[in-house]
């Protein structure tokens, strides 16, 4: 990224007073953070061994850098809230994680393992990474039934797949009702249903989420953080996550971290963040 | 090549382009068809790069100049030159009138479908004109020699052929700064969007292709003449050569930029005579091998792959030219 | 208060699918009015409908007095009925600046009025309304660099461009940061109360279209369920049971 | 400029030959015959000019098959190589699009693969052929199913051709050779077919055929051609009492369908077995053997018009005493010869009037020479019995 | 023309002769088109050295009768070298372009074809080959209809082929990555499919499947270096009328394009042949872009 200078031009009229630009909520964002958070600070947030465990991360696409030395920590059965503004980077860290970006130096463990030379098709089947994309992921000419399906491709016998794709349908009858219908043509809200339930065939261990609740009706939105909590407190997975919608995943998250333009900027308790002023203002909307 | 230094490039290369035929004169057919190449690859790249729609059959547009020309000298009985300019409007015409009509039609295709619709009336062309007998059929015809002592001959085409590249590339610099450009690499961008937007995307790609087909009607025309033999497949409708050739230079040199086209044109000509005329039988190896090369580690043509080598000068650029 | 687009029972089907089923509203001018409802009750299709993209089979659909049921996207978009994405839809190999300066339609769009220079003024407003969505520091970047919120802005500027007499956003906020959200809430409102452009918003964030529609319109199953100001339909049983839920 | 054309000891001729494309095979003999003769004449100690000797050398370049990118080529042969001295390229098509060029430039070509009547009728001065001209390939063929057709009491009038040509200048002027043979004789032509390039399927011709019962089948498509007509014909049991081919030789008949090339008629340029001789490789056979030693094949005639086209210039350069172009020009046009391949004399178009075409027939897995009479090697099988007897 | 057309009424049995042809040679044609389906499906890469990879095949079932074997071996040798060759191919080169804008692999493809046409030349010579299988011939109608039992063999082998095609990617563990990753290959990589041995796969099919219909050319017709742009038109056009993913439809249009070529051959004059192909293609093209605005895809 080159470092465009913010600002606008002057005959345009400044009044962000309640509203903040993209670049004014960077460069805030950015004083804010100082230095950023320390790693020990982060390791101290860090409940039990770390499950995922990312150190002085430079990645990008291409030739162009993105992330400026990120670290992440996060413990066995924690869930880890990505918040910052568009265009931070949040959602380049989760592609590092599973191979979907440059890697250009730090080292990504999970499970005690490092996974970046890991081809992306390997991480699900060898760390137990799952990973739901900010966008479209479904297999549109397939079947809502059959998407299902694939979610469980990795195991051994296909019965196994068909149970978990029943007991989806169990719980969603949304995607009951449409299960033999072309998943190209569910609405977006029904999509992202698919998506993630597609995600916890497998029944990983660190699950990436990229903003779950984009698109969601509120009632979904609600079933969404349910279902992402019982995963976490029940079956102890581990979840790292980026969510727009700031408030309710930092209720959810054990931690929070803030991005801002590809560095940390900010790190601690989610409910702790969540109180904080100048988070509040900058992140929350409030 | 930032905003400031463009004119100073131009002046150099137009200096060139008359000096050249001088310079070296007895390559003066070898620079004759390097500007006929340069055009053919400058009028590709309209649809291809600006617009997003590639086509593999831009030769139908010159093969139908060539043989409008050589018919219109053959049946109207003027002498050589005043033919000859006859012969390239008309051809010109022909080919620009069968761009609205064909474009009208297959512009609606999205992408690769356009890609080889116009492949296959490219093809097509070549069969039909190689059916019909008063194109001479399989027999081709024979255009009016050039009525003067034989480096006169290339000394013209080297300069026609270079004046009209030069008018081509100083118009193309002037239309891709309109808004016309800009609605161009929208519809290449998103299709879709663009009408949504409201924008006529049909009439703009259509005069896009029209545009391509005028120049290459122009080009074909004089080029019978400059070759001495129309044939419906190796020389008019040539699609495995001059046809493919024009996409790879625009792709080789960068596509979608002013300069690619001319860059990618000059050094595929000169690899060309250089190197494949002296490999006897392997050049279409190598000419393989350099169309593989070039798209798998210089997809964006050189002038992309020295952008992404040095993204600060494209940058700059991006300021410096300031197209918006 | 005249209505500026009336839908008269619009009905949509998909194969077995009904996606919408007689849906009537109207959308008064000069005003900001939502469309709320559940995943899949046919708020986009009905979007979809409305601009061109696919013929009704059954009711009409009129702008401004004008039967606009059976025109083509385009024509419908040249009329000032412009819609953005759920999904973002930028022109990707383009700059903002010039994302922007292809989509003033005051600058025209006939072939000819294109055949020139991007003028001053084009590029002054594009430049203020860039400031206006805060991207102005990114008007030379890509568009296809842009992170998904700032394409998500990016799209809105250029709808604005476009000086739509009417504007139908699809989720306009989802994916953008909660502080540029309170932005875009202020810049909606003043582009319908300074531009005049008559807003029609899908979304499911509460906190944005409470406070933005000055009337909504809740779909279910493809269905007009109820409408009413924001404050009616909060409480409203069946908007709640259908979709709010309880809070 | 232009020094290359005679260094030391060395004279250079020029030549864009066919080694890629549609005509790599021919193209390939064509160069063959080339370097057969420079070698055998150089070995023999070169040619001698004003009393000195020269050795030959030929500069190729591939003109992928295209007359396009030939003419360039002869341009750069001309202007940047400095050649005075051209030899012809294969086909029709090559050499129209390459004659242009050597005749502006005053450049002497002789060539031995361009035969289609069409190059002769331009006023070209400098261009030279050895080879006979397309109307004469077929024509015996058409005059033999007469004069058997009058033999057997029947009226030539009411015999049917059906034929099939490529689409191609040399074919196309085939064709034209064989339309006016009929017309001649009042046959009717029942079938004209022309062949895509790209041909690889005539059955809708040869189904045709099996409907209108023609007792002519005429097809000339170089070697491809020959090679799916003999197949197409045996697969289809096309009976028809006379198939007349051109290229038989060059695309090896006899060796990929052995016996179902039986009866075929076909045109040559010239035989092994015919009794010409000259100074440089003796007899046609003599020929024939030394080629065969050279590359392990029988030549086909392309390759023997080819090294007799240098023979004609070396004979021309001896002759004009000098490499001025003119002069070697008017060596040529004066040529009266006897070489391997047959009798060399240019009319006043540069076509050679001197040699007769030969008509083979494959008797018994052999080309028999049958037209004309003086060189007969054996009466010509007719008809064709057809398949079921076969 | 007329005379043509006159010609089918007054000897009908050349209906069922070019019918038969068609459907002979369009069976071939639609094994050689499964392959494209594949590969433009799942990669999304048009692959124009589809027709040289067909004459790669017949090249080495001429090669086997070289050495004194039955062609009819060519069809599983041919299928297995060209799976190797089709797996290396897309090591090489295929795999660097198949992610990349489709005009791209457009052209890296087209590159391929001519490198592989000047091998062919360079190692078999640029002469017209066959290769005879020893199957002998049919006749019906007392003698006026012929049927090649050869191409009876192709034909059932060309449907074969394609059935045993349709049902792997429907069952198969493999069949039904190869239709994930066509569909959302990123999608299919966060689900664990290595996308990049399935490509490598699904080239390695398409190239089998080449040199089984090239073996089957070779023995049913001919081939020579250059005879593969018609072949690779062919294939895209009845992928087109069938629609991608849409198998059963490739052996239907395979079938229908070699009839219509062939009474279009018949009536129009064969030198019309090829060009009423490619006008074919363009007037397909152009209805089913009519079609589609009717239909039309549109955005969310
Ligand atoms: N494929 C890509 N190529 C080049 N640059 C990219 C690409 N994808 C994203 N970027 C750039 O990387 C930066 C970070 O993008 P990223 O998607 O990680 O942001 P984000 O924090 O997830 O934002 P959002 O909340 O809007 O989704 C952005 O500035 C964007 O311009
Ligand atoms: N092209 C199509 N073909 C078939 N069914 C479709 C098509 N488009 C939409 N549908 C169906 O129509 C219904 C309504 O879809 P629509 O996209 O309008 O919902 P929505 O209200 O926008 O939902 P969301 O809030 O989730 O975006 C859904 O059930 C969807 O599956
Ligand atoms: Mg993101
Ligand atoms: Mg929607």
């Amino acid at each position: 990224m080159t470092a465009t200078p913010p600002g606008a031009p002057p005959d345009v009229p400044m009044d962000f007073e309640t509203a903040l630009s993209v670049d004014a909520v960077e460069e805030a964002a950015r004083e804010l953070a100082g230095e950023g958070p320390a790693r020990q600070e982060l390791e101290a947030l860090c409940a039990g061994e770390p499950a995922i465990d990312i150190r002085g991360l430079r990645a990008g696409y291409g030739r162009m850098e993105i992330l400026h030395g990120i670290d992440l920590v996060a413990g066995q059965g924690q869930s880890l809230c990505l918040i910052g503004p568009n265009g931070a980077g949040k959602s380049t860290v989760l592609h590092s994680v599973f191979g979907f970006a440059d890697v250009m130096a730090g080292s990504i463990n999970v499970g005690g393992s490092d996974v970046a030379r890991l081809a992306s098709s390997r991480r699900l089947a060898d760390a137990g990474i799952a990973y739901v994309l900010q966008d479209n992921s479904v297999f549109p000419d397939m079947t809502v039934e059959e998407n299902l399906l694939m979610g469980g491709f990795l195991l051994d016998r296909r019965a196994d797949a068909k149970q978990a794709a029943e007991r989806v349908f169990d719980r969603y009858e949304r995607l009951a009702q449409r299960r033999h219908r072309r998943a190209g043509v569910l609405s977006g809200g029904e999509r992202r249903l698919l998506e993630i339930s597609r995600a916890l065939i497998m029944e990983p261990d660190v699950l990436l989420v990229d903003e779950p609740s984009i698109g969601l009706e509120p009632r979904f939105i609600d079933m969404v953080f349910e279902i992402l909590e019982d995963l976490q407190r029940r079956d102890g997975k581990t979840i790292v996550m980026v969510e727009q919608n700031a408030k309710k995943g930092l209720e959810f998250a054990d931690i929070g971290y803030v991005l801002v333009s590809g560095r940390l900027a900010m790190a601690g308790p989610g409910d702790a963040l969540l109180e904080d002023p100048e988070v509040g203002r900058l992140f929350l909307g409030a | 090549m930032s905003g400031h230094r463009q004119p100073l490039l131009m002046l150099a290369v137009a200096a060139v382009g008359v000096a050249l035929p001088f310079v070296i004169p007895d390559y003066r057919a070898q620079i004759a068809m390097l500007w006929a190449l340069v055009i053919m690859a400058q009028t590709w790249d309209i649809t291809g790069g600006q617009t997003g729609y590639n086509s593999f059959g831009n030769i139908l547009f010159f093969g139908v100049g060539m043989y409008a020309s050589v018919v219109v000298q053959r049946d109207v009985g003027l002498d050589f030159f005043p033919g000859l300019v006859l012969g390239m409007v008309v051809g010109a015409g022909i080919a620009a009138a069968l761009a609205v009509l064909l474009g009208s039609m297959i512009l609606r295709m999205r992408g690769h479908y356009f890609a080889i619709a116009t492949l296959g009336l490219g093809i097509a062309a070549g069969e039909i004109a190689g059916g019909w007998d008063y194109l001479g059929a399989g027999s081709g015809l024979s255009p009016p020699l050039f009525p003067a002592p034989p480096g006169t001959a290339n000394l013209f085409f080297a300069y026609l052929y270079f004046g009209v590249a030069a008018l081509v590339f100083v118009a193309l610099a002037a239309l891709y700064r309109t808004r016309f450009g800009l609605a161009l690499n929208a519809i290449r961008d998103n299709e879709d969007k663009a009408e949504a937007m409201g924008l006529h995307t049909g009439v703009y790609k259509v005069t896009a292709w029209t545009m391509a087909a005028f120049v290459l009607g122009l080009v074909g025309g004089a080029m019978g003449n400059m070759l001495g033999f129309v044939d419906p497949r190796d020389t008019a409708f040539a699609g495995a050569t001059f046809g493919v050739w024009m996409v790879l230079m625009a792709i080789l040199g960068g596509k979608g930029t002013l300069w690619g086209p001319v860059l990618g044109a000059v050094i595929f000509h000169i690899t060309q005579e250089l190197l494949w005329t002296h490999l006897l039988g392997w050049q279409r190896v190598a000419l393989g091998v350099i169309i593989v090369g070039i798209v798998v580690f210089f997809p964006q043509g050189i002038l992309g792959w020295a952008r992404t080598r040095w993204p600060a000068r494209h940058e700059h650029q991006g300021h410096g030219s300031e197209r918006a | 208060m005249s209505a500026q687009l009336t839908i008269e029972g619009a009905t949509k089907r998909f194969g077995g699918i009904t996606a919408n089923e007689d849906i009537s509203l109207e959308v008064p001018e000069g005003r900001i009015v939502g469309l709320i409802g559940p995943n899949g009750s046919g708020k986009s299709t009905l979007f979809n409908s409305v601009v061109g993209y696919h013929p009704v089979d059954g009711g009409s659909i009129r702008f401004e007095g004008r039967e606009i049921t059976r025109l083509r996207t385009a024509e419908i978009a040249r009329l000032g009925l412009i819609r953005t994405f759920q999904q973002t839809h930028v022109f990707v190999q383009m700059t903002g600046l010039q994302n922007m300066a292809i989509s003033d339609a005051e600058a025209g769009h006939g072939l000819f009025q294109l055949m020139r220079p991007v003028s001053a003024e084009t590029r002054e407003r594009a430049e203020a309304l860039l400031a206006f969505c805060g991207l102005y520091g990114k008007r030379h970047l890509m568009a296809g660099e842009l992170s998904f919120g700032q394409r998500k802005l990016l799209e809105l500027a250029m709808a604005l461009m476009v000086r739509p007499r009417m504007l139908l956003l699809d989720e306009p906020t989802a994916g953008i940061n909660p502080t540029l959200i309170n932005g875009v809430i202020e810049r909606l409102q003043r582009a319908n109360r300074e531009f005049g452009v008559t807003l029609f918003v899908i979304e499911h964030n509460m906190r944005v279209i409470m406070s933005l529609a000055e009337h909504i319109h809740c779909l279910a199953h493809g269905r007009l369920l109820a409408s009413g100001p924001p404050e009616a339909l909060r409480n409203d049983r069946r908007v709640i049971d259908a979709y709010l839920g309880a809070r | 400029d232009a020094q290359a054309k005679v260094e030391g000891d060395t004279v250079y001729l020029g030549a864009a030959v066919s080694l890629t494309g549609k005509y790599t095979t021919a193209g390939e003999h064509t160069q063959r015959g080339y370097d057969l003769a420079v070698k055998t004449i150089n070995d023999a100690g070169g040619i001698t000019v004003g009393g000195n000797t020269y050795r030959l050398e030929v500069i190729y370049y591939d003109d992928e098959s295209t007359p396009a990118r030939g003419a360039q080529l002869a341009e750069r042969l001309i202007n940047q190589d400095g050649v005075d001295f051209m030899l012809g390229p294969y086909s029709s098509g090559l050499t129209k699009a390459i004659a242009p060029v050597t005749e502006q430039y005053g450049v002497p070509m002789v060539e031995a693969n361009g035969a289609s009547l069409q190059l002769f009728n331009k006023g070209y001065r400098y261009l030279f052929a050895v080879l006979s001209t397309t109307e004469q390939y077929l024509a015996s063929a058409v005059a033999l199913a007469a004069e058997i057709a009058e033999r057997e009491g029947r009226d030539p009038a009411t015999l049917k051709l059906a034929g099939a040509f490529e689409n191609d200048p040399f074919s196309q002027d085939i064709r034209a050779g064989v339309i006016a043979d009929a017309e001649k004789f009042g046959i009717q032509v029942v079938i004209d077919d022309q062949l895509p390039p790209e041909l690889n399927d005539m059955a809708a011709t040869l189904a045709k055929t099996k409907a209108v019962k023609p007792d002519i089948l005429v097809v000339s498509g170089h070697s491809k051609g020959a090679a799916l007509a003999v197949r197409q014909v045996e697969e289809m049991r096309v009976d028809v009492p006379m198939l007349a081919i051109t290229h038989c030789d060059s695309a090896d008949v006899i060796g990929k369908f052995g016996a179902a090339s039986e009866y075929t008629l076909c045109a040559s340029q010239w035989a092994p077995t015919l009794s010409y001789q000259d100074d440089v490789f003796g007899s046609a056979a003599d020929y024939a053997a030394t080629f065969e030693a050279e590359y392990g094949y029988a030549p086909p005639y392309q390759a023997a018009e080819s090294s007799a086209a240098v023979i004609v210039f070396a004979d021309a350069f001896e002759r004009a005493g000098g490499f001025g172009k003119d002069a070697v020009r008017d060596a040529l046009a004066a040529t009266e010869m006897q070489t391997f391949y047959g009798n060399i004399r240019f009319d006043e178009t540069g076509k050679n009037i001197a040699k007769p075409m030969v008509l083979y027939q494959i008797q018994d897995g052999a080309y028999v020479v049958v037209a004309p009479t003086k060189w007969a090697a054996s009466e010509v099988r007719h008809p064709t019995p057809p398949w079921s007897e076969r | 023309m007329a005379a043509n057309v006159a010609l089918l009424g007054d000897a009908p049995f050349l209906i069922l002769q070019l019918l038969l042809d068609g459907l002979m040679i369009g069976a071939i044609f639609a094994v050689a088109a499964y392959g494209m389906a594949l590969v433009w499906g799942v990669m999304n890469v048009i692959n124009v050295v589809q027709g040289e990879l067909v004459m790669l095949g017949g090249f080495i079932a001429y090669q086997l009768t070289l050495w004194g074997l039955s062609p009819l071996w060519g069809v599983p040798v041919a299928a297995i070298v060209l799976y190797f060759v089709g797996a290396g191919l897309h090591h090489v080169v295929i795999r660097r372009v198949a992610d990349r804008d489709m005009f791209i692999s457009l052209l890296a493809t087209f590159g391929l074809s001519i490198l592989l046409q000047q091998l062919m030349n360079q190692i078999w010579g640029g002469d017209v080959k066959t290769a005879q299988s020893g199957l002998g011939t049919w006749f019906l109608l007392d003698y006026t209809v012929t049927v090649s039992q050869m191409k009876v063999a192709a034909f059932g082998g060309a449907i074969a082929i394609g059935a045993v095609l349709i049902i792997f990617l429907k069952r198969s563990r493999l069949g039904q990555a190869i239709r994930a990753t066509a569909q959302n290959p990123r999608a299919a990589r966060i689900l664990g499919i290595d996308t990049n041995r399935v490509f490598a796969a699904t080239y390695g099919i398409n190239a089998a499947l080449c040199g089984a219909a090239g073996a089957l050319v070779v023995m049913a017709y001919s081939v020579h270096p250059y005879i593969g742009l018609p072949y690779t038109v062919r294939s895209f056009m009845i992928v087109i009328v069938a629609g991608l993913g849409n198998l059963p439809g490739v052996i239907v249009a395979g079938l229908g394009l070699g009839a219509a070529e062939n009474f279009a051959g018949f009536i129009l004059g064969v030198q019309y042949q090829v060009a009423f192909v490619f006008c074919l293609l363009v007037v397909i093209l152009v209805i089913r872009s009519t079609l589609l605005q009717r239909r039309r895809q549109f955005l969310k």
